[in-house]
């Protein structure tokens, strides 16, 4: 009776653990309602610190606007990927996840893609909302949500890497934000720099560059991802 | 003393009370949001300075005012129930807070259509702005509370002791950013150096807030009644109430 | 061929403690392996290396006759393992759990089939509940139920019994049984006696480091 | 006076299900009491309302003829819980964790007691050892430890042997009896058969609600 | 040969255990060594992020450095907060925690307490050598040291709350934020106040304030955060 040589699972077999993890993430994040928003609360909170912190004069804050607005997007995103690894890893489903007969740099992506989308994309249609309350010439909202849409893409797949390799450590917390916050620089210089020129009239370039780089991430962070997690998973 | 009290909070009486209350409340607000409504906006003068676009004040007023209070209601509710295990008095908060949290976006967002034609901007980082606004994430925190516990009884302590908490900091927040305002700049626009209002507009506005209360307490008889219902709805006298109407 | 796992000259040693030296392992289609030995002797350690998820050792390991790193694939496609935690996410229901890990073994959803192996595991009335609201024991059930979900080959499966009520152990034992009689291979730690099983085999570990008594 | 704890008409649901109602229960000094039922049958809920942990229920606690709620204080000062999870921080060594345990119960630090303790329950040789290195059963039994260090006369055990080897659970069961012997008390639940011990009572919970076998 | 009643505990006991959790908890901390510098990195490198995305230039970066150094400061606080019950939880030494014949208030402030040394403290003696690389007047460093340190001090014991009320809840972080951040209003503005009003050499009133808010919350924290435990654990 026993099956003697079991073949490679199909090709399709690959898109349904990757479309079933997909649904899977998605639908835990739904269950506990607030979830979805609280990144987005997060940030509305956050930009409300600024002007209680720095001053209320409109023409002081379009100065530092588009900072503060990326800035913030990016603590947002940053505080959520804590959690990314870290519910799997305590059940003992990143285990069987590192042992499903598929590709995990597929499965990983799964991950890093429901992350995006409850996550990086609400923050950028969220974005220009918050822009208008910091007195952001109307000019630029469409450029800032198309920068943070880019960016955001980049840095959830960026901080993947860093929540996979921290994913064993008990209060990986602040050294995930260590270890990731100096690779989110070139994405903050090129976002910042994508609003700022917005105004004048010329983010095309900017806007390619975070192209590039989410490119790039494509590129190099799966493979990243699954490495840091096969290391964490072994200690 | 004891026994009354939980006489009192004992969701079958409470049931029969509002259900003799409710109606009064009804036709009250109906009432006073039907003159308060035509004398606001087809009666009164328009404003010498702003136009017709005053006549905002009329939802935005009472919507702020309404707002502020609801909260101190949720919190006072809040107690009642952490101290006395009144269930009817979380049933209360749990259905005040998304109506707080209404009010608290219709004063934001009348505020804002209002600043356009006013002060040129819809959004102002003035004092009462934005205590509002932090008004406005105290109530959806309270309410993603209670929504994040899996058992009710929990959520409801837990949503009851973060009111609670907020309700002393709301004055604190409240004079603390009033401060913070008139420190950092001079105030482009003050809500309070505006001409006094002339009879005519301010009974108006007196018949709305009545209007607003009265709907505030019917809807949350009527909704606490229904919350009633599915909570308690396996208990003898609720199926039975069930049964008769049906 | 019909070697199925074959582990020879294992060794490992954590913190400068040699937990086993020189360990042969191997395991036949039909065989049970039990291995035994007091707290702290390594069995979960073993068994981690068995299914490939720890480098920490010396010695070689062969499944089918290839060497483990270079038939990886192959072999997770034929292995269960359950480790220590359960593994089910306790947002999900027993159901979205099952279907997950259906997924995840490339098969397509078959929710009759996901049914019936709750059904079977105890656990019929209880599909559509989160696992966070189910009993230590429940929860674990949710776990076992990949058992009898899908035919994989080789099970390896560290005190599966944990939580697990009587009748629920005797069940269990059986399906062992009747895994190894198709032809299925079972790795399998436990404190509990299974005494009663005919045609298991042994592996003890860790006498010299024999811990006293618990009182 | 010597009825240590009692409950009276005791009944709790969860999300609609009844779990037990009316529900009498005694525990006398020099009682072993063992509750029994299949998984999900409301043992590890019983067991928190018992060590009024859980508000969730309907019914009558009383300590020393005392209602629980009045004499809350004297009552924890007396009690000894054992719950699912073990309750040792990882990061810590054995012996730290015993340490932090004898400051909770107001006691000054004893190290000999603590080392005692460890020896006793089978850890010798391990009291630096970070918890988080530990096997399974190990840092089990470090919580263990907690039953010979001090003397609490209520001990409530929620399935204390999980993970723990046949020595282990011997020399454990002889605690109990000598816990017991010495006037304290003992509520447990164990999926283990205790069936050697003399002079224990069992409480059977959820006779309805049944499972299936776990195959 | 039973104790047949034992008394209360002396209130020697309760000092003990009140020594034995801090003590605890620092060893803990500093036991894995990086963590007691996460929130310290974690404040560099948020305010080296503003001048990237804002502008570098000295005079700008003055204006606004106050409200940044307190934002930041508190962003980092907050980010520490989540761990700061949820270790516990999860190990169920919480549960045993509750369980101890002592008044939880007092165990519940050894937590805090510890919080606050490891984090709010290097965080305001680290503040003014980064309040110099933003190019803050000399003379508000010891202001923004002391404001920083009373004022964190009420953070940790706010925040403590929010720790309490959502330990229990998978996914706490971003909740937590939405629950405190609001309370946190009125310490950031007479903070910020403080250091602002320190180049005029004004700062008594707002620390007096700063200090009061400290009392309040002294006073009526312990309570809630025992309350919130208790809940919690219960659901
Ligand atoms: C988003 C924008 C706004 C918000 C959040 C807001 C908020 C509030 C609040 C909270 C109150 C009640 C204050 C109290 O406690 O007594 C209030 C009252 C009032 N608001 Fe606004 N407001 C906004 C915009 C405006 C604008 C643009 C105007 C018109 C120029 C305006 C005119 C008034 C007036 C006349 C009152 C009554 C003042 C009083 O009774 O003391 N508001 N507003
Ligand atoms: N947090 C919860 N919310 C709702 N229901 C719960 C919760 N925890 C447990 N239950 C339900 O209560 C019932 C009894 O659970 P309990 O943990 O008391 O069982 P048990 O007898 O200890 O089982 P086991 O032997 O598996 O440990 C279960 O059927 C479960 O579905
Ligand atoms: N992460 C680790 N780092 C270092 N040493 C470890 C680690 N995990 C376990 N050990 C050590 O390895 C030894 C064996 O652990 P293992 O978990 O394999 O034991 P086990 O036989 O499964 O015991 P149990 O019956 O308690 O589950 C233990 O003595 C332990 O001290
Ligand atoms: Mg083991
Ligand atoms: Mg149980």
């Amino acid at each position: 009776m026993s099956t003697s040589d079991a073949p490679a699972p199909p090709p399709a077999g690959l898109w349904g653990a990757f479309t079933a993890t997909l649904k899977r993430d998605v639908t835990l994040a739904l269950r506990r309602r607030g979830d979805v928003l609280n990144p987005l609360v997060f940030y509305a909170l956050v930009i409300t610190l600024f002007p209680i912190g720095i001053s209320p004069d409109p023409e002081r804050l379009a100065l530092i606007a588009p900072g503060l607005l990326w800035v913030a997007a990016l603590l947002a995103a940053l505080l959520s990927l804590d959690t990314l690894f870290r519910g799997d890893f305590e059940d003992g489903t990143l285990e069987q996840l590192l042992l499903a007969p598929q590709p995990l740099t597929a499965l990983v992506m799964a991950k890093v893609s429901v992350h995006w989308l409850l996550t990086g994309l609400p923050l950028s249609l969220m974005a220009p909302l918050l822009g208008a309350m910091l007195a952001l010439p109307p000019g630029s909202y469409m450029v800032l949500a198309l920068s943070l849409a880019l960016g955001s893409a980049s840095l959830s797949l960026i901080g993947a890497i860093g929540a996979a390799l921290t994913v064993g450590l008990a209060r990986g917390g602040a050294l995930l934000s260590l270890l990731i916050l100096p690779l989110y620089i070139p994405v903050l210089i090129f976002g910042t720099g994508a609003v700022q020129a917005a105004a004048m009239g010329g983010a095309g370039a900017y806007l390619a560059i975070l192209g590039a780089l989410l490119a790039l991430a494509l590129m190099l962070a799966p493979l990243a991802i699954a490495v840091s997690l096969r290391i964490s998973i072994n200690g | 003393m004891w026994a009354f009290i939980h006489k009192f909070g004992s969701p079958k009486w409470f049931y029969a009370i509002s259900a003799r209350l409710e109606p009064w409340c009804w036709a009250l607000a109906a009432l006073a949001l039907g003159v308060g409504t035509l004398w606001g906006l087809a009666v009164a003068p328009a404003d010498y300075q702003q136009g017709e676009s005053f006549r905002i004040i009329y939802v935005h007023v009472p919507a702020a005012l309404l707002a502020q209070s609801i909260f101190v209601a949720m919190a006072l509710s809040g107690l009642v129930f952490m101290v006395w295990k009144i269930k009817v008095a979380d049933m209360a908060a749990t259905v005040m807070a998304p109506f707080g949290a209404m009010m608290t976006f219709a004063a934001l967002f009348s505020g804002a259509v209002w600043g356009i034609p006013t002060w040129g901007t819809w959004w102002e980082w003035d004092a009462r702005l934005t205590s509002m606004l932090i008004l406005l994430f105290l109530y959806l925190g309270v309410i993603a509370l209670r929504g994040a516990f899996a058992r009710r009884d929990s959520g409801a302590r837990a949503a009851s002791l973060l009111a609670l908490v907020g309700v002393i900091n709301i004055p604190i927040i409240k004079y603390s950013v009033e401060w913070w305002y008139t420190l950092h700049q001079s105030a482009t626009f003050t809500l309070t150096s505006r001409p006094a209002m002339p009879a005519s507009m301010w009974l108006p506005l007196l018949i709305m807030l009545v209007g607003f209360y009265s709907f505030f307490t019917a809807l949350t008889l009527a909704r606490t009644r229904s919350e009633i219902v599915k909570r308690e709805g396996d208990k003898r006298w609720v199926r039975a109430l069930v049964d008769k109407e049906l | 061929m019909s070697l199925r796992l074959q582990a020879r000259e294992l060794a490992c040693e954590r913190d400068d403690r040699v937990l086993f030296k020189g360990l042969d392992v191997t395991l036949d289609a039909g065989e049970i392996l039990c291995v035994e030995g007091p707290n702290g002797s390594g069995k979960t350690t073993l068994l981690k290396i068995l299914s490939g998820q720890l480098g920490d050792y010396t010695g070689e390991l062969h499944y089918r006759g290839e060497p483990l790193r270079r038939c990886r694939e192959r072999f997770l496609a034929n292995l269960l393992y359950l480790g220590h935690s359960a593994g089910v996410k306790a947002g999900l229901t027993a159901l979205e759990n099952l279907a997950w890990y259906q997924a995840l073994a490339g098969d397509a959803f078959d929710e009759a089939a996901c049914e019936r192996a709750l059904e079977e595991i105890g656990l019929a009335g209880f599909e559509d509940v989160p696992v966070g609201k189910l009993s230590a024991g429940q929860a674990r059930r949710v776990a076992l139920a990949r058992l009898a979900l899908g035919y994989r080959e080789l099970w390896i499966l560290d005190e599966p019994f944990t939580a697990i009520d009587k009748h629920g152990v005797a069940g269990l034992e059986r399906r062992l049984l009747a895994h190894a009689e198709r032809g299925g291979s079972v790795v399998i730690t436990t404190h509990h006696a299974l005494g009663d099983m005919a045609g298991i085999r042994r592996l003890a570990l860790g006498e010299q480091g024999h811990h006293g008594e618990a009182a």
